[in-house]
């Protein structure tokens, strides 16, 4: 077993790893009980997907799905910051 | 076996659209809507066949084998698809908003159910 | 995998372990959320996945592609940087509205609005 | 001028007429009599002066081409009989119109009369005048159309409006059952074209066709001359003015469905088929007719009973099919005209100079209008088939006719025993009309003092009355040569040989004729007594009244069962219509596959991949989790849409799609905020306590429907994409794109030169779509009414306000800047960088993942995300943003972008790119597509931060909260935050 | 391509879309500018569309198509705009109707709302576009341009009608679009292209797994376009929907329903024609009956309107029933008369359209009150400008209005001496002419419908019209401007020019006929043009 | 100066963020990319934001050290009461700590550590009182928390902003 063969398996490995992490997740997104435990949990939600395209990267050897990982990590926050001030507030834009 | 999940995928998705499309709340019907748009653009997407790790981005521009790249047609359609389905929700949203706000209810139909 | 063919045995294994590393993170991390038994307690659960698990992944991800482009690729450190920036202001305003909830509903287990300055510990 | 033009001037003059008369002033009563007139004589000596030519059985034809692929040309064409058609039509209209010069009141809109009147003349020539059936059928409409609009003329009346809607009813649908008829006879006979069908009457005879072609044909002309059972919109008709019953239902109206008999009587007639349905309905009608004249109290009434009958009489005569039987119809249908007419106009005359037209009021009126009484006297003697007057010939005709033998039934046999009985009761009604008007004690209590009318208004009544004793008298001078000319017409070789003297000698006809007279007048004689009590109407048959029978058939038919039909095949509702979309949308899919059947392609089935299974198990559980959580708990809903949404991005990640991946998160994102900002003007959905427990049976069944639907579609779907995604892709026009997009577009995003050059018509579209709905979204938003429940601020802020008002040590917004200041901080500081990275985006699209519309949406975001930080206020005051110019510039720039190339002799949006050589930097690609893709981001920029901000805008309009101050209660639970 | 003529295909898209864009850059205020350049532009949409259809003509029937290659991309991989007979025609009428309706708004509606102007511009654009363009998924995106600028004016005027309305309209045109996306993507994946024309050479040559697919793709397709043009059961919002429109826009609106039949006419001809195979004359049994019964629907529904805007609407339904019906009967002569029926009954009921609101202000003198109070409400800062100057009262406008109306009536009930009753004339013989074979029961029950329809709408008019016009009890006469007859008054002219010149008309939709019946013509004249120099096929 | 370059070190940064995007440190990227930042700093002026001042760069530096330590310690930590815990989570508590710190810059920062930083979170920082809530995983000790925050960071943070 080279090691080529090795990353490549640690990498599908650490993918289930990260599926299993969106699983968790979108438990939490699911079951809830209250919004703000839905809103962690779209959250995690994102930053799991956004680690799984980098590591989907890796496994094509392209970098071309990075700004994909780039815009979850500059503007993924975006929507779940808008669901607390909404949770807060009661309105997103004052 | 890809395409089995895939298509049930879409299968899912459709289904859930279609039954908040047919429930009698307008936020409910434009939840529907989103779902179906999701299901419509992965169907499209899909009619150009799934490829693993082939972008249809140029890499080599001396000689160019189009078997490389995966279908790039749906993928622009899908794009275009996205933007309307976008609009449209936007509008759909502010017409459900503006109806709740005249009928004084979130029925579909601007009236409770009489039957 | 097919393009990875040019990569040093050392890279490859050490790739390898940075994105074992970093999803065992945030798979723990996200564990939390199932494990951990309150909102405030889950809350902490995903920084796992946002420091160590996102760090150690992007870490791969460079050495990686650094490796296989024969030239430095450090453009995750842009992710790094705006997940380090973003994840917070997510956070904090996600608990301060669960405090509000939980207060407007007389919640017990969160401190009342006026009780922050008797809680203060004298040291 | 030529004959033909001739023919086209008699149809044409009187439309013309009508045209100029409708723009006269509407008191400019002479002005249109005269115009009127002038048309109405110009047509009868324009017909008159024909006569030689169809004396001798000449045919005068004009044709211009109209529709000549149909076989439908304007023809028009006459023969003797038509040609004494029109001069009836002609003649009798200038004797109407100089008549209604006089009777017509100052007061109302006369020359819109003359108008009418006109178009009505002209319409009715049309008829009589038409070499095409079809042709015929038009002008048929024609006149079901001015014979309403003259009979509802006073339509101040509800009676005239009642029988003008009822007239036109009945004749407009026999005249569509006649279109119908007539279709069918062109398709038997292969031609529209009269003298075609004319001379091919074996071939529609025999045809498998005859039948219903013939019943639609005497549906339209039974209607038309009201004949039994279609009747009864006659009487109502009579609520016109005079003039126009006299017109109507002497010469023309009542007469085309006549007329169209005797023309169509070569092809049609004939058959056992023709004879039953046209005798039965021709004798019924002149029973019955004469019957109800006689107790009629209106003389309009009594005359437009007396028309039926006569009708039905002419009817009958052409029900026989004897040669003989059709001169006499032709014969009787002129002697009618003339009498009948003035007998109207002497009605009218009566109506017009004593106020009334009602037999119980009026008595004795000879002594105060002589002439005219002796005038209507002869006219009704006509009537009642006195000798030595018109009616009698013609009525010696029918009788002789009556008692021969045709076909063997029970019908023919009984035929002489009914006329002699109708044929009494013209009789009676003809000395009621005489005797009770005329004679008996002098009238008292009369509106106006009855005294002769104006000499030109009698004159009409007077030439018509001398025509009557001319033919009566004088029949082989006066009328033979008219009628042999008309008769040859129609029966050609055919034309049997008939006697026009007064006496034959004492026959079996004139015995007949003795016991109709007597009977008629013993029967007056006996009737007098019920009669002068007055009651309206026949005894027996006064209950069955026709047009009540018809009002409500109509109005069951047209309105009660529509409207149950209506809410049975159709809804008003929305859920049953998406039902019914989708349902049909599956079924459709479903039956070509069915027929054809569907296969899986043979293509090797990729790799199992289980990441990417437990991806679509996180998938499936957002959706499903959304479609179970939307009703009550939307911020659920949301949330989980968001996740099934992350899910399909990453789907396309997985498959090759970077392009969809960005863009479909961008857009994810903006989604999310942009059903925040509306969630904000949605109340709340409460659950109701033992919401779904109690549902009904009906609900359930309901949902079980839906859920099967649902189910079925997504069935649907997954065998269609499975089946796609496993046979191979076909040679796609892909192939080109990806072979020259970078050689002759300059870029390597394939998609992104797709969508920017080889179809960037298609994103052209897009931009505009997005246009439109910010324009939209604007606009309702500008009257934005909010629901009454969120018209306030929302709980949470009224709740943080108080609390903050509440405390010595804080104002009124240090909760909200407590929260907000510090990760606004945070928020401020990305807005360039977010920038920065939209900028990037736009520029590398050609070649990489990106492009105008992913940078719009990340612009967007980044001034949304200002937004929120700041607030509306604070960043208004600081940025000032022209959506709706970012969009009108957008649109210009993709435009004017696109046109550039017709400079250059390209088609709109050829591109053209080449390498600058810049100092410093080197090679740089500059594609026009590029400014094309600029007008996309600016576009989406506008159009999104419009749609945006208009709802943000929302919570800043000043009124707001005092609209409706009472209906917000401040909640008990304000307490709780101060606790 | 040299010379700025060849680029006159593309300008019934480009100019309204210019127009459109530079109104938004004016502010609201200025409306009387925007009227101008609103009217301008329409005419000149106008003339350009009368040229396009001239040149149409010029081509001999069957022999080929004028294209136009967007960015000089070759067909079948780039866009191409299709200019033959059917699309000119359908252009001049867009056109015709803009005019109408616009000139009508004039008189106030463009007052009801922001940015009127430009949607109507873009409304116009995407009807040009959908008429024009050779390619399904293009037709998609300007079917999306005219439905979204139709949501735009169903809602113009606001008001809780027009937004409950509006709702159902969105939610029911939004599934249709994800229809016709599934069903335009499916035939791409089967058949790897998207040009009509190309389609059409590609179907004959499908495997039987595929064709089955492609049917399926038809049958999606085909479900999108029947409910966009009003079929029954898929058309309970149509009459609903029109009637709460305003009334310039439902006027526009009475050619969207023909849209969905032009698409139906355009890509049975081209796909399905008897070329196809084994696919040749797919599902036109399926027209015939859903166009019968919803002939069958619409005249129940017209008897039952209680208002005349929705007895318009439903009228609407009787059109586009016989419109489906006919194309269901499929014979040849039948599309020739099928299509002056659409031209006579577009104009008619566009007609009947502006013509109600006018007699609704008889019915009641309040509405007129009311209409401007509504104006009124919620009227912002710079919605002051106009008063109700434009155009002067008319004199004689019962007169007006009442003759107007019979000539609407007789247009829509097909009965002369308007063009209707040629329309329906022509159709039905066309139906009989059978060259011996002995006709369909079906043919006569259509026939039977479509007399009685007549008569339903002949019934249901004449009701309506005496209750207006004759039984009125105040004799105040209504506020009715010029600017708003003139439009009821051409439209009907033009209806009664079709009777008097229908010989040249007739003339041409025959050619047009041709033309679609032998779609070689077409198929070769998309995909053989030659692009301008520097590009060519492969 | 602050008429073009109203933020240097923004600009600078934004810079930076354009050649790690382009991954490219071509004269061609270095031009546009000072002419974006440049632009986009001038965006940012146009929100008139505080200006930072950081006088300490230093400082700025061993606080990053510092932080990225601690963060990976907490993961550690953490990483342990998730996974080995059997009540996870049941020492959670909330606690407030006045601070002395307020720069909103510097309490930015402060919060961005905090946050990040596994097993802590910033709740709510009460600007009239100077008091900061925060909720904490582990919260055995109140003290050592206090001690960590202020010694460790409300220092450091105060010598660089203020
Ligand atoms: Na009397
Ligand atoms: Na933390």
């Amino acid at each position: 077993m080279n090691a080529l063969a090795i990353l490549s398996w640690a990498i599908i490995g650490a993918q289930i790893m990260l599926a299993l992490a969106m699983c968790c997740a979108v438990y939490r997104l699911v079951a809830g009980p209250r919004a703000q435990d839905r809103i962690l949990g779209l959250d995690t939600l994102y930053v799991n997907a956004m680690l799984l395209l980098v590591t989907f990267g890796i496994r094509i050897g392209s970098t071309l799905f990075f700004e994909a990982a780039l815009v979850i990590g500059l503007l993924g926050f975006v929507s779940t910051l808008a669901l607390a001030k909404f949770l807060m507030r009661g309105e997103v834009i004052e | 076996m890809m395409e089995l999940i895939f298509a049930l995928a879409i299968g899912i998705l459709t289904a859930s659209g279609v039954w908040l499309l047919l429930r009698p709340r307008t936020f409910q019907v434009i939840i529907g809507l989103s779902l179906l748009s999701y299901a419509v653009n992965l169907f499209i997407f899909g009619m150009g066949r799934l490829r693993i790790g082939a972008p249809p981005v140029l890499e080599n521009t001396e000689s160019i084998d189009p078997a490389l790249y995966a279908d790039p047609l749906p993928q622009a359609l899908v794009l275009t698809a996205i933007v309307i389905s976008f609009a449209m929700t936007a509008l759909f949203l502010v017409v459900l908003l503006a109806s709740r706000g005249l009928t004084g209810t979130d029925h579909v139909d601007g009236r409770e159910d009489a039957q | 995998m097919n393009a990875a063919g040019n990569l040093p045995t050392w890279a490859a294994l050490l790739t390898a372990l940075l994105v074992l590393v970093g999803a065992a993170a945030t798979l723990i991390g996200s564990l939390g959320l199932l494990r951990l038994g309150t909102f405030y307690a889950r809350v902490h659960a995903p920084t796992l996945g946002t420091t160590l698990g996102m760090a150690s992944i992007l870490a791969g991800s460079a050495l990686f592609f650094s490796m296989l482009e024969a030239r430095p690729v450090v453009h995750e450190i842009l992710i790094a940087v705006f997940v380090g920036l973003t994840t917070p202001v997510t956070l904090m305003l996600l608990v301060r509205a669960a405090l509000y909830r939980d207060r407007i509903e007389g919640s017990k287990e969160v401190p009342a609005a006026d009780a922050a300055e008797h809680s203060i510990p004298q040291d | 001028m030529s004959s033909g033009m001739s023919l086209l001037a008699i149809v044409i003059l009187p439309f013309l007429g009508s045209l100029v008369a409708a723009v006269l002033r509407q008191d400019a009563r002479n002005g249109a009599a005269v115009l009127a007139g002038t048309i109405a004589l110009c047509a009868t000596v324009l017909t008159a002066f024909q006569f030689p030519a169809v004396h001798q059985g000449g045919v005068l034809r004009i044709g211009i081409e109209w529709l000549p692929t149909l076989g439908l040309d304007f023809t028009l064409r006459m023969d003797g009989f038509t040609w004494l058609f029109s001069m009836l039509v002609a003649g009798i209209g200038f004797l109407v119109t100089l008549y209604a010069r006089y009777y017509m009141s100052p007061a109302d809109p006369v020359p819109r009369f003359f108008s009418f009147l006109l178009a009505f003349m002209g319409a009715m020539l049309g008829i009589v005048l038409s070499g095409n059936l079809i042709q015929l059928v038009f002008f048929w409409e024609l006149t079901s159309l001015f014979s309403f609009l003259l009979i509802g003329y006073w339509h101040h009346n509800a009676s005239a409006r009642d029988g003008a809607r009822m007239a036109l009813t009945v004749t407009a649908a026999g005249g569509l059952c006649l279109f119908a008829g007539i279709l069918l006879i062109g398709h038997i006979v292969g031609s529209y074209d009269l003298d075609q069908v004319l001379a091919s009457g074996d071939k529609v005879r025999t045809s498998g066709l005859y039948l219903p072609a013939l019943i639609l044909v005497l549906l339209g002309a039974l209607t038309k001359s009201a004949q039994f059972p279609f009747h009864f919109w006659l009487p109502h008709a009579m609520a016109a003015p005079t003039p126009v019953s006299a017109y109507l239902h002497s010469a023309t109206m009542v007469k085309a469905g006549v007329f169209l008999l005797i023309l169509l009587w070569p092809v049609l007639s004939g058959t056992e088929a023709w004879f039953y349905i046209v005798v039965s309905a021709g004798l019924c009608t002149l029973v019955i007719g004469a019957y109800a004249a006689i107790f009629q109290q209106d003389l309009k009434g009594l005359l437009a009973y007396s028309t039926i009958s006569h009708l039905g009489l002419i009817t009958l005569l052409l029900g026989l099919g004897s040669p003989l039987a059709t001169v006499a119809a032709i014969f009787h249908t002129m002697n009618h005209a003339t009498f009948k007419a003035s007998l109207f106009m002497a009605a009218g005359i009566i109506d017009h100079e004593s106020g009334t037209r009602d037999i119980r009021r009026l008595s004795g009126l000879f002594r105060y209008m002589p002439i005219t009484a002796t005038l209507a006297m002869v006219a009704a003697a006509a009537m009642a088939g006195v000798p030595l007057l018109n009616g009698f010939l013609s009525k010696e005709m029918f009788f002789a006719e009556a008692a021969a033998f045709h076909v063997d039934s029970i019908l023919d046999h009984s035929l002489p025993y009914f006329a002699m009985l109708a044929s009494a009761f013209s009789v009676a009604y003809s000395l009621r009309f005489i005797h009770g008007v005329f004679f008996g004690p002098p009238a008292t209590g009369l509106p106006r003092t009855p005294h002769e009318p104006p000499h030109w208004m009698r004159f009409p009544v007077e030439f018509l009355v001398l025509a009557c004793l001319l033919v009566g008298i004088l029949p082989a001078m006066t009328i033979k040569p008219l009628l042999a000319t008309a008769v040859r017409a129609v029966l050609g070789p055919d034309t049997p040989y008939y006697s026009l003297a007064v006496w034959h000698g004492f026959n079996e006809v004139l015995v007949m004729s003795l016991i109709a007279l007597s009977g008629g007048v013993l029967l007056y004689w006996l009737l007098q007594g019920y009669l002068a009590k007055g009651i309206d109407g026949p005894p027996i048959m006064r209950r069955l009244k026709g047009q009540r029978i018809f009002e409500r058939v109509l109005v069951t038919l047209s309105w009660k069962w529509a409207r149950s039909a209506e809410r049975i095949f159709g809804t008003q509702r929305l859920q049953p219509q998406l039902r019914l979309l989708v349902s049909f949308a599956v079924l459709a899919t479903l039956w070509p596959l069915y027929r054809h059947g569907l296969e899986a392609g043979f293509q090797p089935a990729s790799n199992f991949d289980p990441v990417f299974l437990l991806l679509w198990i996180v998938g499936g559980l957002c959706a499903v989790g959304a479609a179970y959580q939307a009703k009550y708990h939307r911020l659920a809903a949301m949330v989980l849409m968001g996740g099934a949404g992350l899910v399909t991005c990453i789907t396309f990640v997985w498959f090759s799609a970077p392009d969809l991946a960005i863009t479909q998160l961008l857009v994810e994102i903006v989604t999310s905020v942009l059903i925040l900002l509306g969630l904000r003007w949605l109340p709340k959905r409460i659950a109701t306590v033992g919401d779904g427990l109690s549902m009904g049976v009906h609900d359930r069944m309901r949902r079980a429907r839906d859920l099967m639907l649902a189910v079925a579609a997504g069935t649907g779907m997954t065998l269609i994409v499975y089946a796609m995604l496993t046979r191979p892709l076909p040679d796609t026009i892909s192939r080109y794109f990806v072979e020259n997009a970078y050689s002759e577009a300059g870029g390597r995003n394939i998609v992104n030169v797709i969508l920017v050059d080889f179809r960037g018509f298609d994103t052209f579209g897009e931009i505009v779509v997005l246009a439109i709905v910010a324009i939209t979204v604007f606009s309702l938003l500008r009257r934005f009414r909010p629901a009454q429940e969120s018209v306030g601020a929302p709980e949470q802020q009224r709740v943080q306000d108080a609390y903050d008002e509440a405390k010595p040590d804080r104002a009124i917004g240090d909760t909200l800047s407590d929260y907000i200041t510090i990760p606004a901080l945070i928020m401020q500081w990305l807005f360039p960088v977010i920038i920065v990275v939209a900028i990037f985006l736009f520029l590398r699209g050609h070649d990489l993942p990106g492009g105008g519309f992913a940078a719009g949406v990340t612009m967007s975001i980044a001034l949304i995300l200002q937004y929120m930080a700041g607030g509306t206020r604070w960043i208004e005051a600081r940025v000032r943003i022209r959506p709706m110019s970012w969009t009108g510039l957008g649109l210009l720039c993709a435009a004017f972008t696109g046109m550039g190339a017709w400079l250059f002799g390209y088609p709109f949006l050829t591109s053209h790119f080449r390498y600058l050589d810049l100092p410093l930097i080197g090679k740089v690609p500059a594609a026009t597509a590029l400014l094309f893709d600029l007008g996309v981001f600016a576009v989406v920029v506008g159009a999104t931060v419009l749609i945006l901000i208009a709802l943000a805008h929302q919570s800043v309009r000043a009124p707001r909260s005092t609209r409706s101050p009472t209906t917000l209660t401040e909640p008990p639970v304000v307490a709780k935050e101060n606790a | 391509m040299t010379g700025m003529l060849n680029h006159l295909v593309i300008v019934p898209i480009l100019l309204p879309l210019i127009s459109g864009a530079v109104m938004l850059l004016l502010a609201e205020r200025r409306r009387v500018l925007k009227g101008a350049i609103g009217i301008a532009s329409t005419f000149a949409l106008l003339i350009v569309a009368i040229i396009l259809m001239r040149q149409a003509d010029m081509t001999p029937p069957g022999s080929g198509v004028t294209t136009y290659q967007l960015g000089n991309w070759p067909a079948p991989f780039g866009i191409v705009l299709v200019l033959d007979r059917l699309s000119a025609l359908m252009l001049v009428l867009t056109s015709v109707l803009g005019i109408a309706s616009l000139l009508y708004s004039l008189a106030r509606w463009h007052r009801a709302g922001p940015r009127f102007h430009t949607i109507f511009q873009l409304q116009l654009m995407g009807l040009n576009g959908a008429f024009l363009t050779g390619d399904l998924f293009n037709l998609f995106v300007f079917f999306e341009v005219l439905l979204a600028a139709s949501y735009g004016l169903v809602l113009h005027g606001d008001g809780i009608v027009r937004v409950r309305a509006g709702l159902s309209y969105i939610a029911i045109n939004l599934t249709g679009s994800f229809l016709f996306l599934i069903g335009a993507s499916l035939a791409y994946g089967v058949t790897g292209t998207l040009n009509m024309a190309d389609l059409a050479a590609r179907v004959p040559t499908l495997s039987a797994g595929d064709a089955a697919l492609f049917a399926a793709a038809a049958a999606i397709l085909g479900t999108a376009f029947l409910m966009k043009a009003g079929t029954w059961p898929l058309n309970f919002w149509l009459p609903t929907t029109y009637a709460a429109a305003s009334a310039p826009a439902a006027a526009m609106f009475a050619i969207m329903s023909k849209l969905g039949i032009y698409v139906i006419l355009r890509l049975w001809t081209l796909v399905f024609g008897p070329q196809a195979g084994p696919l040749a004359e797919f599902g036109s049994d399926w027209l015939l009956l859903g166009g019968m019964l919803t002939i069958l629907f619409g005249t129940i529904g017209v008897l039952a309107s209680q208002t005349l805007s929705r007895l318009a609407g439903c009228s609407v339904l009787i059109s586009s029933g016989t419109l489906i019906a006919a194309l269901g009967t499929g014979g040849g002569e039948v599309i020739g008369a099928t299509l002056f029926y659409l031209v006579s009954s577009t104009l008619g009921i566009a007609a009947l359209f502006l013509l109600v609101e006018l007699v609704e202000r008889i019915r009641d003198p309040g509405a007129d009150v009311l209409a401007v109070t509504m104006e009124a409400y919620g009227e912002g800062d710079d919605e002051d400008g106009l008063a109700d100057e434009i155009g002067i009262a008319i004199p004689a406008t019962i007169a007006t209005l009442g003759g107007s109306f019979v000539a609407c009536t007789l247009l829509l009930a097909g009965l002369p001496p308007f063009s209707g009753f040629i329309a329906k004339f022509a159709m039905m013989a066309a139906m009989l002419k059978t060259d011996g074979t002995a006709v369909q029961a079906s043919t006569w029950m259509l026939i039977g419908l479509l007399i009685v329809s007549g008569l339903a709408t002949l019934i249901a008019m004449t009701r309506s019209g005496i209750s207006s016009f004759w039984a009125r009890m105040d004799d105040s006469i209504p506020r009715v401007r010029i600017i708003e007859m003139t439009p009821v008054l051409a439209l009907l002219l033009l209806a009664l020019g079709l009777t008097i010149a229908g010989g040249p008309a007739m003339r041409y939709m025959e050619a047009t006929t041709q033309a679609l019946q032998t779609p070689r013509g077409y198929i070769t004249g998309v995909l053989s043009a030659e692009a301008a120099e520097g590009r060519s096929r492969p | 100066m602050s008429g073009i370059l109203p933020y240097p070190l923004l600009s600078l940064a934004l810079l930076i963020l354009w050649l790690l995007l382009n991954q490219s440190v071509s004269a061609g990227h270095i031009i546009l990319g000072s002419v974006l930042a440049v632009l986009a700093s001038w965006a940012m002026a146009a929100l008139r934001p505080e200006k930072p001042r950081i006088r300490r760069p230093g400082a700025a530096l061993r606080l990053a050290g510092m932080v990225l330590i601690d963060i990976l310690r907490s993961n550690l930590a953490v990483g342990r009461i998730i996974v080995r815990s059997r009540q996870p989570g049941v020492n959670a508590g909330f606690l407030t700590i006045p601070l002395d710190l307020r720069d909103r810059h510097g309490l930015a920062v402060l919060s961005i550590i905090i946050t990040s930083t596994p097993g802590t979170i910033w709740v709510n920082y009460d600007a009239a009182k100077g008091t900061l809530l925060l909720h904490v995983l582990d919260l055995v000790d109140e003290t050592i928390w206090i001690q960590t925050i202020k010694h460790r960071y409300e220092r450091l943070l105060m010598e660089i902003f203020e």
